[in-house]
C-alpha cells in the first residue's frame, strides 16, 4: 500500500477546505504548565492550526485571554470535545462559529467515557448536521476504514482517526488501518489521539498522514517546548521519508560495502 | 426581575435582553470571543440587543478554552 | 530503563575518543547512484562522520578520487568490511590507517555471510589487538548487551550494535535489547544496520543511542538526497524527544480538554 | 625480474622496491591515499623507497573505496 | 486488564443465549479441496459451532448435501455474508431460519468490498430488527469498544469482533481493543475473521475471548485437518493458559534456579 | 524462511543425540510452591526431560528426595546455573555426571548478572570442553545465529537460545533470529528462556523450535498445574501448526464464504 | 403460463403456486433446507401450497451453502 | 585431626579420606545422588574409599537441587 491519493499529497503542501496549510502539525493547547509554556511550545512546534475547547465562561482557566493571545496568529480550531450527542456536538460547534467566527470544527462525539473512543453512528449524524449547515468538518473517529470513507461522503473536510486513546501516549496501535485508510482517502487523514513521542509521529507520516493532531505529548512531556521542537523535526522526518521512497524490507542481508577487491 | 439558569445556576436576574443580562454580568466588556444561546439555540451577537429574556430560560455563556 | 549514563549524554554533544562530533548521523557512502547524489545526500544528512571500506586499488568505483572528494569535508571512518577473520581485520585498519591516516576504524568481522552478522569472539580479539596497536575502535556488534560490556571493557571507544542484517531495512528487530545495551554502556552507542526508514532512526535515538550509522536507507531510497534529509531531521526529533522526557504510556484515556463547564 | 603476486594476480616485474613497483604499475602519481602490504606487513610510505621485493612476495595496494 | 466480567467466564463453559457449548472452536465450512476433508477438519477441530452461507439453489457446491452432512452433527450456525444492505442482510436471516429451523445467526453487514470490513452503523440497525423479530444475533464486527457495546446493548447475544480482514491470515492487529472488549463485554467475545495460525487462536483466548471463528486458516492450509487438530489445541492452550494466570511481564532476569549453594 | 532442515524435523519425534524424545516440553523444577506441585504439574505438562541444578548438599531444597522423586520418572537434565568460569560450568557438569550419572548437561555460562545473559565466548570454549569430555551439551545461549552454528560446530547436541531474560516473561523479543536460528540449525532448536505464557511456545514451535524449556513460566503461574497442561497444549497446538503449513499473510481480505449466488 | 423471475432469471413457468413451482423446477425431492421469498418476503414451508404467484414475481430459492 | 574446607566451611575432621569424611558429616547414608570434588577435581564414587585428604584441602559435596 503505497498509494498517495489522498488529497493532500504527502510532501507537497497540506490543503483542508481549500485553505492551504504550511504545518502539518496541529496542536492542542491543554495541559500545559502555564500559558508562557504553552506559547513557547506552539512556537517552536510551528503549528499553524491549533485546537481550542469550548467551555462555559467562568471556567475558562486563562482568563479571557486565549483568543486574545492566540487568536491572533494560530487558525484556532474549536473542537466539540466532552460532547456525547448529537445535540451537543452540533450546538457546541455553533456556540464556537459564534464566538470566533470560524467555521471549522474538530468534531468530537465521545462513545464511552472510559476510552474516550467516538460513536461511530451518531459521529456521521453530527457530521452531516454540521456539513449542511455549512461547517468546516474534521471528525475525531475511529480506525475504521468504513467510517472513514463514510466521513468523507457525508462531506467532512478532512479525516483524524485515533492512533491510541487519548492521552494515553500508545502511539499507533493499528498500523495497518491507518495506512489503509490513508490510501484511500480523498481527504486530507490527520493522526489524532495517541501521540506519545517522536517516533509515533514519523510513522504517522510514513503511513501516508496528511498531518498529526497532538496535546498531551507536547504538554505533559518533562520539557514541553523541547518535545515540540521534536516533534516539528519529526513531522519533516516523516514527510520527508514518505516523499524520498524507502527501501523495501528485506529478510536477507545485502552487504553495503563493495564485496570484491579483498585483500588476502 | 426573573429567575433564569446562566450556565447551569439558578439566578435572579433584571435584564430584559440578551445584552443587558452580559452587562449585568459585567461581562459586557469581555463581550470578544463570547457566544450565547437561549434554550439551546445561539442568539448572534447581531441579536444580543433585541433578544428578550423569560422566566425559565436557560443561558450559556462560553468562550474559547484551553483544549486539544 | 530511562538511564542516560552513555558516555556521550542525549541530548548534549556526542564525543568519541575525546573528540566532539556536532552531528549524530553518520552515513556509508556505497550504493549511490552517483558521486553527484552522494555528496549532495552527505550535505543533506549534515554527517560528519562517513563510512568508507578499503579495497586493492583497482576496484576503486570513484577512481582515485573518494579521498580527495570527501577527504576534506568529513572526517572518514574506514571499516573492515568482507574480513572474516582476525588477521584480515587487522591488517585492513592498519592499511587504512596507513592509507588516510586515521587511526579511527569500524571494526567488521563477519561471522556468516548469509546474515552478515558479526563473529562475537573473534570480534573482541580483533577488538583487543586493535586497541594495543593504538586504534580508536568502534566495532559493529550483536545487540548482545554481553558483548557490548566486553567490547567496551577491551577499550573500544564507542560500540556499534546491529538493529537487523545489513542492508534489510527491517529497522531494529529488538529495541529491548537496544535500550538494555544504551542504558549500561559508558562509550557512545550508534545503531549499525538495519535502518529502513526515517521512523527508525527517531527510535534508535529514543531508546538512548547517541547516534546512528546508515547507507542503504539514503542510497537506495528513490530519492536519496531528500531520505538525507529526512535522516538529519529523525535525529534531531530523537535526541529532542529523549532528552524532553516523554510522556508515561497508559493504558486509559486521560482526557486533554477540561473536564467540566459542557454545555447543557 | 621477478614474479610476485600483486592484488592476486601473479605478475613478472621489474621493480626492485616497493616505490619502484608503485612507480612500474603508473601508480606514482596518484600514491595520495594508497598503502601497502607486502607479505601482510604494512609497508609504510616512508620505507616505500627502501623496501624491496623478492621473488614470490604477495603485495596488497589498497586505497579507499565507498562503503558502509 | 484482566476482568473476566463476560458472559461466558474464561475456562467455564461458553454460554450463549443460554445455550452451553462445549467447544469454542468455531469453524467455517468453505473453501475445502472437498468434502472428505471438510468433515475430517471439522471432527478433528472438535467444533460443536459451524457456520454456513446461504446462498441461491443452484450454485450449492455440495448440491443438497450439506445440511444433510453436517444438520445432525453440528449447531449450524448461518451467516448474511455478502449482504451490503439492513434489508438482504433480514430476509438472508429469515431465509436462513426458514431453511434450517435456527434462530442463530452471524450477522454480516459488509461495508467496504476491498476490506470486507462491516458497515457500523447499518450494522447497528440491523442487529435491532433481527433482534426484534426472535433472533440470536453474532454480528460480525470491528474492534471498536464503543461499537460492541452498542451491540450488546440492542440485544445481540455475542459480538463477534475482527482481527484482521478475512482470510488475510494477519492475526490480531490491535490486541489491545480486543483485550478492552473482552473487559467490559456482558456477553461472550468471539474473535471472528483474520486468524493465520495457531498462536493467533491462543493469544485471543488469552486476551479474554470466549471463542474463535476461523475458516481460511483450517481450510487453506497446506494440511487442513492437521491444521484442524492443532487449532483445537491452541483454543484449550489458550483457555488454559489464561485461567492459571500468567506471570507479570518484568524488564530484568530473574533466576530460576537458587543463587546460593554454588561450588567454589 | 520455512526451511526445516534442523534435525528434528517439526512434526515428527525429536532426537538428541540419539536419543528419541517424545515431549517437546522440557521444564525446571525451581519455584514451585511445593513438591506436590511440581510433581503434579510436570506430569500435567507431560515433561519427559527435566532440569535441575548442582549446588551444596545443605542447600537442597527438597532434602536429598529431588532424585529419588523425579530419577525414575524423568530424564533428569542438570544445568551450570550460576556459573560465571568456564572452569566452574565444566567443574559443575563433571560433578552433575558423577551424581546422577548422566552425560547430558545444559550448560550455562552467565555473563551477565543483571540480565543473566549468556558470556558467548566462554560459551563456546566451555562448549569444546564438556563435548572433547564426552558430555552431550546443550548450550543456553543468545538468540545469535553466528553463536548457534559455531556451538553446533564444535558439537553441541542442540542450541538453546533465549526469547527474553530468564524469569522475564517477555517471550520471544526477536522472532526473526530465531526463525533464521531453526532455518539453518542442524541440531534441534530448542527456546530457552523467557517464555511468559502459552501463546509464547506456540510461537516457537511455528518459527520452527523443536522443543522448549520453561520454568517459571509454569512454577509462578497462579495455577502452576494448569499452566502445565496448557503449555502442553500449546506444544502440540504449535507443532501441528508448522506441520500443517499455515496460510500466507495477505494484506487484503479475502471471502471465505462463496461470492455468487446472493438473493437480491 | 407466466413470466417470473426465480433467482435472478427470467422463466416461464406453468406453476400457480409456490410448491408447483418447486415441484416444476424438481426440486420437490430436495426439499429439505430449502427456503423461498416471493418479492422478498419469505414464504413458509407450510405456506408453500397456497402461496400463488403472479405474473413478475421475484422468486429466491435458497438453500444452506459452504460459508465462513 | 585437619582442617579442610567444605563446602566453603573451614571445619576440623578426624577423617583420613573422602568416605570417611562422608561418614562423619552423617552423609554415607544418604550417598546415593552425591557427588565429590576435591581441591576441584571430581573424586568417583569408587575411588572414595582411597581418595585421601590433606590439611587445607577444599572439598565441594553436591547433590541436585531444583533448578531451571
Amino acid at each position: 500500500m503505497d498509494g498517495q491519493t489522498n488529497g493532500a499529497p504527502s510532501g507537497d503542501r497540506l490543503e483542508i477546505a481549500g485553505v492551504a496549510l504550511r504545518s502539518r502539525l496541529f496542536m492542542g493547547t491543554a495541559g500545559y504548565p502555564n500559558q508562557q509554556v504553552l506559547t513557547a511550545a506552539l512556537e517552536a512546534g510551528g503549528a499553524e492550526v491549533v485546537t481550542a475547547a469550548i467551555r462555559r465562561i467562568s471556567l475558562d482557566a486563562y482568563g479571557g485571554s486565549l483568543l486574545d493571545v492566540l487568536g491572533d496568529r494560530y487558525r484556532l480550531l474549536p473542537n466539540t470535545s466532552g460532547c456525547t450527542t448529537v445535540q451537543d456536538a452540533v450546538l457546541t460547534a455553533q456556540l464556537a462559529r459564534e464566538a470566533i467566527g470560524t467555521s471549522w470544527v474538530k468534531l468530537e462525539l465521545i462513545g464511552d467515557r472510559e476510552t474516550l473512543y467516538p460513536d461511530a453512528e451518531q459521529l456521521v449524524t453530527a457530521a452531516e448536521a454540521l456539513v449542511r449547515d455549512g461547517f468546516v468538518v474534521l471528525p475525531y473517529c475511529t480506525d475504521d476504514p468504513v467510517l472513514c470513507r463514510r466521513l468523507e461522503d457525508v462531506g467532512c473536510a478532512a479525516v483524524m482517526p485515533l492512533g491510541s486513546p487519548i492521552g494515553s501516549g500508545m502511539g499507533i496501535l493499528n498500523p495497518y488501518n491507518l495506512e489503509l485508510i490513508c490510501s484511500r482517502a480523498g481527504v486530507p487523514v490527520i493522526l489524532d489521539a495517541g501521540i506519545g513521542t517522536a517516533s509515533d509521529v514519523v510513522l504517522a507520516m510514513e503511513l501516508g498522514c496528511s498531518g498529526v493532531l497532538l496535546n498531551t505529548a507536547v504538554a505533559k512531556a518533562h520539557d514541553p517546548v523541547r518535545m515540540a521542537a521534536a516533534m516539528r523535526h519529526a513531522v519533516e522526518a516523516g514527510i520527508g521519508a514518505r516523499a524520498a521512497g524507502r527501501i523495501p524490507r528485506r529478510r536477507y542481508a545485502e552487504a553495503s560495502s563493495p564485496q570484491l577487491g579483498l585483500i588476502e | 426581575m426573573k429567575k433564569v439558569r446562566i450556565n447551569g445556576s439558578e439566578e435572579t436576574v433584571r435584564a430584559e435582553t440578551v445584552a443587558e443580562l452580559l452587562r449585568e454580568c459585567g461581562l459586557e466588556e469581555r463581550a470578544r470571543g463570547l457566544a450565547v444561546a437561549v434554550n439551546r439555540v445561539v442568539v448572534h451577537r447581531q441579536e444580543w440587543a433585541r433578544a428578550r429574556l423569560a422566566e425559565g430560560d436557560r443561558v450559556e455563556i462560553i468562550r474559547l478554552s484551553v483544549g486539544g
